[in-house]
């Protein structure tokens, strides 16, 4: 089996063209992606039958906070390259995920509370789910910190790492807290599409923002990446002769 | 084998011989769930609801006050370096270290339990339960701050990191001791819960110290 | 000192340090250290305050990260493995590693222990060797006085009965007869075909017979 | 004064240029508060009935936690014997160090405490008088904790001995001061619990420096 | 360096030591310690490890209890009241009392300027007087290396401004510059009508011109 690929995707440069070319293109979709969504989602969507308006806050809600868990596992993933294969661009694709992540989980929570007001009449409870998401944040806050507070990079990209892979197992408890414990929390609904307990007319638009958000993390992962690149290749001869031919 | 005792040992003599630090997560733990019948109005039923969370934000935080000590004394003097580079793996240093920290604190806070308990009107029959719901977490707790206490030893903000990380690592051990607990103290039956927290413990047990070494060999190198 | 062991395949005994660099926080404290030292050789770093000796014995040591170049043991690299060299080296830094709650022989027990077992008599001997007196053994260090806690790392280096030792300032805090008596151990290493590095202000004296000299400039 | 001054700002540079040991105590009191909750049954009104005792225990740990580093640095550096061959009356050292203290851990605590007490379903009411509390309280424990620092300096079982000390002189704080959040939780006239705390502060605040000062004296010399 | 307000009333300007005896522990490491040194005398403290240099500076300088004897300063025992020499004397151990997270200066501005108001350029003059780069000046001192943190202890010497130096194996970890910058230093303040106790254990060199010499025996 031919890895090139692989080992292409190790070297800094081709990751920072790959990045540059790249990023316009999530920037666009996400953005024609999200407009759909919400215009679906706030203008076309009929209110719900008990809700009224209200629910349509699933539309930010739902994706960041599916989007948060996903940020986490590719952060983590990445980690995980990086520590085996000792990929530097690897490592610098973890780094670039933390912040992203750790805005989308702010989002859910927040999207959450203030959901949570009118359905369960307070903004918080310890709840399984909600308890999870919190730790997810903490998690996304340790690790940035936690880079933070080393000045020498490898050992912060090594360190940090690890930190990343060991929390990987909140991203479970925080999926399927709802099922094991029971929760107030809604249950997956929409993955469950088999028996699609939302109408199509809601359904479409969440599952647009969630391509929309998706794609989004990918613009701004390829911004932040290359940033990142930057920074740790900025004495090599690349970007050195980079800057020069600009 | 040899190495791990020896490290034990050291480790524990060293605890023995200043019984100021080795004590102080005792005594927290003890003054923890002394306070509240002081702090609220003490009836006891009142008390015996909010049992399982008093002792178990008191383990956890008598863990992780001495966790702080755990590696950092050593760095600090440069004796972990030597032990490094004296032992030809570190996995056996980590275990010692998480068992001397466990024998130092988690041991003691599980035996104290019952007593402290008592005061929080523990009914007697619950005791065994309590016992061995804090001796399985208190494991957990050791090998997690361990981690924690590894993956900060170089950092410049020492110990509010340390507590940032251990935290959310922590909070579902304490989350599933704090059930099992409540439902032994209330006569339900636990077994659910201590499977649980059982599943958890051997979990720790079988990846935080790999993950610590390796953590470990970064942060020394 | 049970040194003949050592006279077996002494030929890749070697230490060799190919045009390293070193950071300090972000300025370039050493670059271009180039060392090549064999087994019954003895090198003096000198050099004023600040220029960079600790820094490179630390280096060496696996003690702070290498910015380029690199260290050879046995001509391995130790940017891969250092397991030969760890068991095989020892690193004395400005002050000893000791517990202040452990007495000399605890120290020791417990320090060069890990590297091979150690038995009591022998931990007594290595302190009397050094000159640190009986009473003074079995005190809690941090009731020694500087000298004493030095000699106590001393005599961690003849126990551990390693090849290499890496050595800051170890002379230090030692009276006269100290410093005569450090000299008399480095020899004895270097006829068992060890290999010294030490960081010193003022030249051992008597200077060993294979000795180098590398004197760092204040970068 | 000038050695006042000069001292106060050299602890809080110090406390400026190492968050973690300085954050530490804040993120075990947030800890604390937060993990109540986790532990114990998550029904609002059952843990507005504890508030009150988890707020001040928590301070009371955060509080003993800085403590045992109040004097104990800079006696292991050297640094305090320098300290006190320099300034001409101990005094103004003491009260450095305290108000340093307080301003490092009482205060953020106190600012801190709403945040939390929503979290334990504190009325927005009731804050005000929340943070008059602590404030209070935690001015005492910072004069304590002085004193009994001090005391321990010598000693070598410092840690265990700190919190032996303190939590006799700390106790009778607590209960005024949790009985004061309390009733002003429950919406009831906290005046006199109140009152029976300013008096607390006021004698603290005579008796405990020139205590300390002497104590220290002896530490030192 | 503002030495001539010294030159009014030096005649009281004495310590004395009256058969001193000092315990450490329950062994009593010094005893029939007697010593007198006027204004300008230096004082070489000589002795092998262990033989109570530090036991006998500490127990001047009133950090170690005194068994029996007495020290008088201007003429007063230390035992009634310290006030007069707590701020005309200076003790500088065998590790400089830095704050690992303050710069040289802060160091210096907190440490000496409970003494006395110090201007910045006092400071910086000091630290540049005994040879420390106006770069490493601003770095916290854990990141100094060994020799410049000791620099940075001689400097609190000169902004202290005080009579009488207690100082334990001060040359220790100075290159060969800073030995004769320190005796230089020493020299001057002798000069100025200061007085100066060294424990060293080689002597000071060159060697200040009213000199005496204790040696302690091992006890
Ligand atoms: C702070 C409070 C809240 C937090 C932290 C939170 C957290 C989450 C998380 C983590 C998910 C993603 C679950 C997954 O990917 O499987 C989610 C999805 C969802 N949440 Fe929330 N939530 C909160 C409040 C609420 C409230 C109040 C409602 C409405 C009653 C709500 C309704 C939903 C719905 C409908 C989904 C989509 C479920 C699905 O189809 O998979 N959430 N929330
Ligand atoms: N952690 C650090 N960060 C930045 N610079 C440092 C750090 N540690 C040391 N330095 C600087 O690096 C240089 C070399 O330090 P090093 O300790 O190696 O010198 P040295 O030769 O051992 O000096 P000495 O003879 O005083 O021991 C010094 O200028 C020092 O100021
Ligand atoms: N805290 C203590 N308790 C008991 N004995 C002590 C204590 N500190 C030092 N000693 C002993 O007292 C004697 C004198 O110690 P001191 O440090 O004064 O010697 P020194 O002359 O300074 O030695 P060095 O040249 O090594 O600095 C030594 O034998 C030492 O072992
Ligand atoms: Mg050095
Ligand atoms: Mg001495």
């Amino acid at each position: 089996m031919d890895f090139t690929w692989f080992h292409r995707l190790g070297s800094p440069p081709y990751i920072y063209r790959l990045s540059e070319r790249l990023s316009p293109w999530f920037g666009w979709s996400a953005a024609i992606l999200i407009a759909a969504g919400l215009y679906g989602g706030l203008v076309l969507a009929p209110p719900d039958y008990q809700q009224g308006d209200g629910f349509r806050i699933i539309y930010v809600h739902a994706p960041s906070a599916w989007l948060s868990l996903m940020v986490y596992s590719c952060m983590a993933t990445a980690a995980a390259v990086g520590l085996i294969w000792r990929m530097k661009v690897a490592h610098a694709m973890a780094a670039s995920c933390a912040g992203v992540g750790a805005a989308f989980t702010a989002v859910s929570l927040i999207t959450g509370m203030l959901w949570g007001k009118p359905m369960w009449g307070t903004y918080w409870v310890w709840d399984p789910r909600l308890t999870a998401q919190l730790i997810l944040l903490f998690l996304f806050f340790g690790y940035m910190a936690l880079r933070a507070s080393y000045d020498d990079t490898s050992r912060a990209d090594r360190l940090s790492a690890w930190l990343a892979v060991i929390g990987m197992v909140n991203v479970p408890i925080v999926r399927f807290s709802v099922e094991w414990w029971n929760s107030l929390h809604q249950s997956p609904s929409v993955m469950k599409l088999a028996r699609a307990s939302m109408p199509a007319s809601m359904l479409v638009p969440l599952l647009l923002m969630l391509a929309g958000f998706t794609v989004f993390f990918l613009a701004f992962l390829s911004v932040r990446l290359r940033a990142e690149v930057l920074r740790r290749e900025k004495h090599s001869a690349w970007v050195r002769e980079m800057v020069a031919n600009a | 084998m040899r190495h791990f005792r020896l490290l034990l040992t050291r480790d524990l003599r060293l605890a023995v011989r200043r019984p100021g630090q080795t004590l102080l997560p005792i005594g927290f733990f003890a003054m923890v769930t002394a306070l509240f019948p002081l702090a609220l109005s003490p009836r006891l039923e009142e008390l015996r609801a909010i049992a399982p969370g008093v002792l178990w934000v008191g383990a956890l935080l008598a863990a992780l006050l001495s966790l702080d000590h755990l590696l950092r004394d050593d760095a600090a003097d440069g004796t972990l370096e030597q032990l490094v580079a004296g032992s030809e793996s570190l996995l056996s240093l980590v275990l010692a270290k998480v068992a001397a920290h466990w024998l130092m604190t988690g041991l003691p806070l599980a035996l104290l339990a019952p007593l402290l308990g008592a005061g929080l009107g523990v009914p007697v029959a619950a005791m065994p339960g309590v016992i061995m719901a804090l001796v399985l977490g208190t494991v957990c707790l050791s090998l997690l701050g361990a981690a924690a206490a590894a993956l900060t030893l170089g950092a410049r903000r020492g110990g509010i990191l340390l507590t940032l990380l251990t935290l959310p690592l922590a909070v579902p051990v304490v989350i599933f001791g704090a059930r099992a607990t409540k439902l032994t103290i209330e006569g339900g039956s636990a077994a659910g819960a201590f499977y649980l927290l059982a599943a958890v413990a051997v979990l720790t047990l079988t990846l935080a110290p790999l993950a610590t070494a390796a953590v470990l060999r970064i942060a020394v190198e | 000192m049970g040194h003949t062991d050592y006279n077996i395949g002494m030929l890749d005994v070697v230490l060799e340090v190919r045009d390293l660099r070193v950071l300090r926080g972000e300025r370039t404290v050493l670059k271009k250290i180039n060392l090549w030292l064999g087994a019954g050789q003895y090198l003096e770093l000198r050099g004023a305050n600040g220029s960079g000796k600790t820094s490179l014995l630390r280096a060496v040591a696996g003690l702070l990260p290498i910015e380029a170049g690199g260290v050879f043991w046995r001509s391995a690299p130790l940017a891969t493995d250092r397991s030969a060299f760890r068991s095989e080296s020892i690193y004395l830094g400005h002050d000893a590693p000791l517990k202040a709650d452990f007495s000399a022989i605890e120290n020791l027990h417990y320090w060069i222990g890990l590297r091979r077992p150690l038995q009591r008599q022998e931990i007594e001997a290595a302190l009397t060797k050094v000159g640190l007196p009986a009473a003074a053994q079995l005190r809690p260090t941090r009731q020694l006085s500087a000298g004493q806690r030095r000699r106590v790392s001393l005599a961690a280096l003849l126990l551990a009965r390693v090849r290499l030792w890496l050595l800051d300032e170890p002379t230090t805090q030692l009276d006269a007869d100290g410093q005569a008596m450090f000299a008399g151990l480095v020899e004895e290493h270097l006829r068992g075909g060890g290999i010294a590095v030490a960081a010193m202000h003022a030249p051992l004296t008597p200077a060993p017979a294979a000795k180098q000299e590398l004197v760092l400039a204040a970068a």
